[in-house]
């Protein structure tokens, strides 16, 4: 194992009864790495995430950060070793403000003092300041996916789990992310989940490729556009 | 923020020393302070926690009965009073561990925090055998424990707190704990408390144990309902097994809905409020006690979920945000079901 | 030997009694996701009403099986209509409410009724096992108790009415889409397990008596055999009854009645511990 | 607010009203009764008609010229089932009515909860209950009957006509766990033996698995201590496994609350039973008593072994008082204890000056559809279980409830 993998998986296997959801997946991530992960509905992505940030512990294989193994650990332990994710639909304390839910989030690991400065700064990094009062339900879809990276982003973190940023936003949100997720990658790996490839396309140099619960192929993006078993599991039945 | 829970303090403080001079029964009016801080226990872990605990009369139950069982022991009432805030504390520590370690939530947390006052209150109640002491308590069953010394002066121990001396200690009592808990509030702790009842899943993604918090809440509620036990048998003289009854779970979770869930304040007020409203239902025959109550919660939740303190606030807050705040709730409190 | 299958004899007995109770609450819950707290009053309202019908000369039977479940399939119909219906969804809220309503109705009894207990004498004399006597009535408990969940069984598992039902409840935009009336599905459904409770009391009427407040003996046994039983309805109620009703009365013969509904409550709570969403949320997923 | 304005009697208006005026004018009105029972809740059973006793013997009391002079008025306050209101309505009986004299409570538990209040203010305090007996309090007079009343006539009766072996069922409280140990007294005394004692908590209300052991055991006969709504299902179980006819049945707490009229002639008929009153005991006294009863209520119906206690209690008091020419605690306490008595629907009722408790006749009686026929009437019994460990002429500072170890 390479000290300067972020993230290495071996052999991870879920299952659910007699349907095997992940089957031996073999990841790893360099630090500083921003990778996507694509593939059709039910592939495995999502579960696979799970996996990472221990809301689901796998049937077999083991996952390592930074060197040390977490399999099995709690979502708080891993959190607290840096992993930040932003799940599909977002998640985030509705009937508080937007700073208030950052706060939550920086504080974890400061003081309320740092926690207040690192509040300012996310806010002033993501343009939120003239709603950082607002109660976060009644923001539109963009906004509230931008107080969650503000929540990942508060948490320092030095692994980042993407999943499907860019969904529902309009082109112009979408630069927006972009623009976030490539300042993110200055102080973190990324691992990303998206459909839309000229999203991917924008964003990342690698991509690995899952398909029915297995890592199909693993390449740059333009090399898995290419590659004709891709375009049949995936590409082909979403264009 | 300061500024508000100052004031606050005082009018609490003012209006405590007045309550006794309006309303001249002052024995009554001991039991509302009472009540109100058994509310305020489940507000806290219900409003701010989000912890439906049906159970809330075991803490106090097991509050009173330390009280009891200490004060006959020890023959020295403050160190009673202490066991019997440590004793519920523990308690609630340990019934919390076992469910929020355990994952339980919602109506499967009711069942069994229902059953653990279940077990307690037939427990007591099958206590009336000699074989049944604590030292030299007779636990007595049905009859409960009567006949044990109460609190005095620390400084004076024949001065016995009673009548006004014991109103004023517990409404000083009260008062500590509302401010106590608005502190804990705009703490950290309570801050997290608050986010974890939001979005639980989230805030275990940013690093946040909160099986541990939820405990560490639950134990708080467990001991402030623990100490209003406490004052209870120092009030009443004695102590049965029906303060565990679920009837007597069933009126505090009454009177924190009808007070309002989402504040402090609403659990006192609702506690004063209804049990005001029974001893006066106790002066008629015309209608059954319990018919009132009964149909004031059915009421209650139909057309003021939120309670009487949240919507007069609200009320003063504008009509328009708050009609949408309570949709986002809503939503709220669906997705956080999804996230499970 | 004699004596061996009266504990038998016993523990089916118990284990009746507990389907019983539980079943029109399990209906409820397991199909709405509503749990009513009113149920115990539900089931002393069917014993009210078999009394009373019997008293003025009606048939025992008729009073037990026709007259109980129909008194509360009428109340609850009521109560679906002017209650639970504004709260589905949200099960804290119509928790809270009918456990009101459970309060509001002791009151309402005690104030027709009187605070005396009431029955009426069982229908049926006892047998002799060995040199043990037997209430025969206990064998009628344990055949209605075979029946109701034999009968519902059939009505989820085959019956056109069973299959809307258990669609509506899983994807109400779906059955919507095609065509059906899910309020009025929810509303049936409500009644069904009003109708079972009532039955249930008017079963139970002729042994235990009833009084204002005889409910509260109930609704926690019943609510706490559903919630370990899990969302299934038929499968989760029969473990959970059949582990509970087990435990108690083999723990009364060896002991006490108190150490029995102790030692039931206790393994309520474990069970709860290692499997926090019931039986059947964790095994027999599948099954109704 | 505080009196229960239904049952104010006699122009007396509302408390506010009283309380307005300085007490000493009070005093000199009326004489203030107060009277603390459950006539709501679960209790109200035997509540209600006790709160009738009172107002009926207020009445006699008031219309045969009251007490020194003085009309009586009752302060009446409705404790709804709920213990914690006893502590609190004592307290205000005492310390704003500032009544002359309280009769009332039901439960031991809400007795317990009062008598503290009531002793620490010198309140006359007169409890008019069957209970389990041991209280030793020269402020309480305690005129209801005791388990040894019951048991030494009771059990070598029953044994003497079914047999030595008693099986015994019992209320899982004070007052069953105590009255068991005198029943093993009494059948150890008559030659026999209790083979065993099972006790249920007041809410258990399935009794199979009991009545399969109690089968197995095959006892004589059954002393049923039971209380309450849920264990009279016991009597419909046992007669449901056909059990009634097999085994014989005595009772110590069956009737108190007429739940010979609640269960059938079946289930009823042949149990055998001990207490100072019976609808059928044909005594001038008695008859005289359920007329007046049934001219004021309409019906005997309800009327019990506890309202006719209070009935007698309320009046006892009324001789003391009378005898005394004053209602000062210390002078009623010394009438009573020199011998003032009631002639009631009972017989002769006096209290013992060593324990404050009551000497009165006991009637042996047998359930004979739906009714309790006196078959037997033994003169005057002495509380005999407190007199073993109460002696209030040698310690007047007593204030123990004593459990009397046999």
């Amino acid at each position: 194992m390479r000290a300067d993998a972020i993230l290495e998986t071996r052999g991870v296997t879920v299952r659910f009864g007699g349907v095997t959801a992940l089957e031996n997946v073999d990841f790893r991530l360099d630090n500083g790495e921003l990778r996507c992960l694509i593939g059709p509905n039910g592939a495995g992505k999502s579960t696979f995430f799970k996996c990472l940030t221990g809301l689901l512990v796998p049937s077999e294989g083991s996952i390592y950060l930074q060197g040390e193994d977490f399999t099995g650990a709690h979502p708080h332990a891993i959190a607290r070793r840096g992993v930040g994710i932003k799940t599909q639909v977002p998640s985030v304390m509705n009937t508080l403000s937007a700073s208030e839910n950052i706060w939550l989030s920086a504080r974890q690991a400061q003081t309320s003092r740092e926690a207040n400065r690192t509040t300012e700064e996310v806010l002033q990094r993501l343009e939120l300041q003239d709603i950082a009062t607002d109660e976060v339900a009644t923001l539109a879809h963009g906004k509230r996916q931008l107080v969650e990276l503000g929540i990942v982003m508060a948490g320092r973190p030095s692994l980042v789990l993407l999943d499907e940023p860019a969904a529902g936003l309009t082109g112009e949100e979408v630069e927006r992310m972009v623009s976030v997720i490539h300042e993110l990658n200055r102080d973190a790996a990324l691992v990303i989940v998206e459909h839309d490839m000229h999203f991917v396309r924008s964003i990342a140099q690698a991509v690995t490729v899952f398909h029915q619960g297995r890592v199909l192929t693993e390449a740059p993006v333009e090399a898995v556009m290419a590659d004709p078993s891709v375009r049949d599991v995936y590409l082909g039945k979403r264009a | 923020m300061l500024r508000e829970a100052s004031l606050s303090a005082i009018i609490g403080l003012i209006l405590m020393l007045v309550a006794p001079f309006v309303f001249d029964d002052i024995y009554t009016l001991t039991v509302l302070v009472i009540y109100g801080l058994l509310a305020l226990s489940l507000g806290f872990i219900w409003g701010f926690g989000g912890i439906l605990c049906f159970g809330q009369a075991a803490f106090f139950g097991l509050g009173a009965y330390a009280f009891a069982i200490a004060s006959i022991n020890f023959a020295e009432p403050w160190a009673a009073a202490l066991i019997a805030l440590i004793v519920p504390a523990l308690f609630a520590a340990a019934l919390g561990a076992m469910l929020f370690y355990g994952r339980l939530s919602d109506v499967y947390l009711a069942v069994v925090t229902l059953v653990a006052t279940l077990i307690l209150f037939k427990f007591m109640n099958s206590t009336a055998g000699s074989a049944y002491k604590i030292g030299n308590a007779r636990l007595g069953g049905y009859n409960g424990i009567p006949g044990f010394d109460t609190l005095t002066l620390p400084w004076d121990r024949s001065e016995y707190l009673i009548d006004e001396s014991l109103y004023y200690f517990c409404a000083l009592i009260l008062l500590a704990a509302f401010l106590g808990l608005r502190w804990l509030l705009t703490a950290p702790f309570g801050r997290i408390l608050v986010g974890i009842r939001e979005n639980e899943l989230r805030a275990e993604l940013v690093g946040y144990d909160v099986r541990l918090i939820k405990t560490l809440a639950f134990a708080i509620g467990g001991m402030l309902a623990g100490m209003a036990g406490m004052l209870f048998a120092n009030w009443a003289e004695i102590v049965t097994p029906n303060l565990f009854s679920l009837s007597q779970s069933a009126e505090v979770i009454i009177w924190v809905i009808v007070g309002g869930a989402g504040s402090l304040l609403g659990p006192i007020v609702g506690a004063f409020a209804l049990g005001a409203l029974k001893f006066f239902l106790g002066q008629q025959t015309l209608v059954d006690n319990l018919f009132v109550l009964g149909s004031l919660l059915v009421l209650a939740v139909l057309f003021l979920p939120r309670g009487i303190v949240p919507t007069i606030a609200l009320l003063f807050k504008g009509r328009r945000k708050g009609i949408r705040k309570k949709g986002a709730r809503r939503t709220s409190r669906r997705r956080v079901r999804h996230a499970r | 030997m004699d004596f061996a299958a009266v504990v038998v004899m016993e523990i089916c007995y118990a284990i009746a009694v507990l389907v019983l109770i539980s079943t029109g609450l399990a209906v409820i819950f397991g199909m709405m996701r509503v749990i009513n707290l009113a149920h115990g009053e539900f089931l002393t309202l069917g014993g009210y009403a078999a009394i009373m019908s019997n008293q003025a000369g009606l048939n025992i039977y008729l009073s037990i099986l026709v007259a109980a479940p129909l008194a509360a399939a009428i109340f609850g119909f009521l109560v679906e209509r002017l209650i639970v219906r504004f709260l589905y969804g949200r099960l804290i809220n119509t928790m809270l409410a009918t456990w009101g309503l459970s309060l509001a109705m002791i009151g309402g009894f005690s104030m027709i009724f009187g605070n005396t207990t009431t029955g009426i004498t069982t229908p049926i004399s006892g047998f002799a096992v060995g040199k043990y006597q037997i209430s025969g009535y206990n064998l009628f408990v344990i055949a209605i108790a075979a029946l109701v969940i034999g009968g519902v069984y059939l009505i989820l598992k085959i019956s056109r009415a069973g299959l809307v039902a258990r669609g509506a409840m899983q994807n109400p935009e779906m059955a919507q889409a095609f065509g059906y009336n899910t309020s009025r599905v929810y509303m049936f459904t409500f009644v069904a397990g009003s109708a079972l409770a009532g039955l249930a009391g008017g079963v139970m009427a002729p042994l235990v008596g009833i009084n204002p407040a005889a409910g509260a003996a109930y609704i926690a046994k019943a609510f706490i055999t559903v919630i370990s039983g899990g969302t299934a309805v038929i499968s989760g109620t029969l473990a959970s009854a059949g582990l509970f009703g087990f435990v108690s009365q083999t723990f009364t013969f060896l002991a006490t009645p108190v150490v029995g509904e102790i030692a039931l409550l206790f393994a309520a709570v474990v069970l709860l511990r290692l499997l926090p969403t019931g039986i059947t949320g964790r095994f027999l997923k599948d099954k109704v | 607010m505080s009196v229960n304005r239904r049952k104010v009697l006699k122009g007396a208006a509302a408390t506010t009203a009283v309380l307005a005026m300085p007490s000493i004018i009070r005093a000199e009105e009326t004489i203030k009764l107060g009277s603390i029972l459950d006539t709501s809740g679960i209790f109200d059973l035997y509540g209600k008609p006790m709160d009738k006793a009172v107002d009926m013997a207020i009445d006699e009391i008031n219309s045969a010229g009251g007490v020194a002079g003085r009309q009586v008025e009752k302060v009446a306050y409705d404790t709804q089932s709920d213990m914690a209101l006893y502590t609190q309505y004592g307290q205000r009986l005492a310390r704003q009515d500032k009544v002359d004299v309280v009769h009332g409570g039901i439960l031991s538990a809400s007795r317990e909860a009062i008598r503290p209040t009531l002793r620490k203010n010198k309140v006359l305090y007169f409890y008019n209950v069957q209970y389990e007996g041991g209280v030793c309090d020269r402020n309480i007079f305690c005129t209801g009957i005791t388990p040894a009343q019951q048991a030494e006539v009771l059990v070598p009766a029953a044994m003497e006509k079914w047999g030595k072996k008693v099986y015994v069922l019992a209320a899982d409280y004070n007052y069953g766990q105590i009255t068991a140990k005198w029943i093993q007294h009494y059948a150890k005394q008559a030659g026999g033996e209790v083979v065993q004692v099972d006790f249920f908590p007041l809410d258990v209300a399935d009794f199979g698995s009991t009545i399969a052991k109690i089968q197995d055991a095959a006892p004589d006969m059954i002393m049923s201590v039971l209380v309450g709504g849920a264990h009279l299902s016991f009597y419909r179980q046992w007669a449901a496994a056909g059990m009634n006819t097999k085994i014989p049945m005595a009772s110590t707490t069956m009737g108190a609350g007429n739940e010979q009229v609640v269960l059938t002639k079946e289930e009823g008929d042949g149990i055998m039973l001990a207490y100072s009153f019976s609808k059928q005991l044909e005594t001038p006294a008695n008859q005289g008593f359920l007329e007046r009863w049934k001219t004021r209520y309409g019906a005997t119906d309800d009327v019990h072994e506890l309202a006719v206690a209070t009935y007698q209690g309320v009046h006892l008091w009324a001789e003391g008082a009378r005898k005394a020419g004053s209602v000062e605690r210390d002078d009623v306490i010394a009438a009573l204890e020199g011998g003032a008595a009631f002639d009631g629907p009972t017989g002769r009722i006096s209290i013992d000056p060593k324990t404050h408790h009551a000497t009165f006749d006991v009637h042996l009686v047998e359930v004979k559809d739906q009714k309790m026929a006196v078959q037997k009437t033994f003169v005057q019994r002495p509380p005999v279980d407190t007199q073993t460990v109460c002696n209030l002429e040698e310690n007047p500072n007593d204030t123990t409830q004593y459990e009397i170890d046999i």
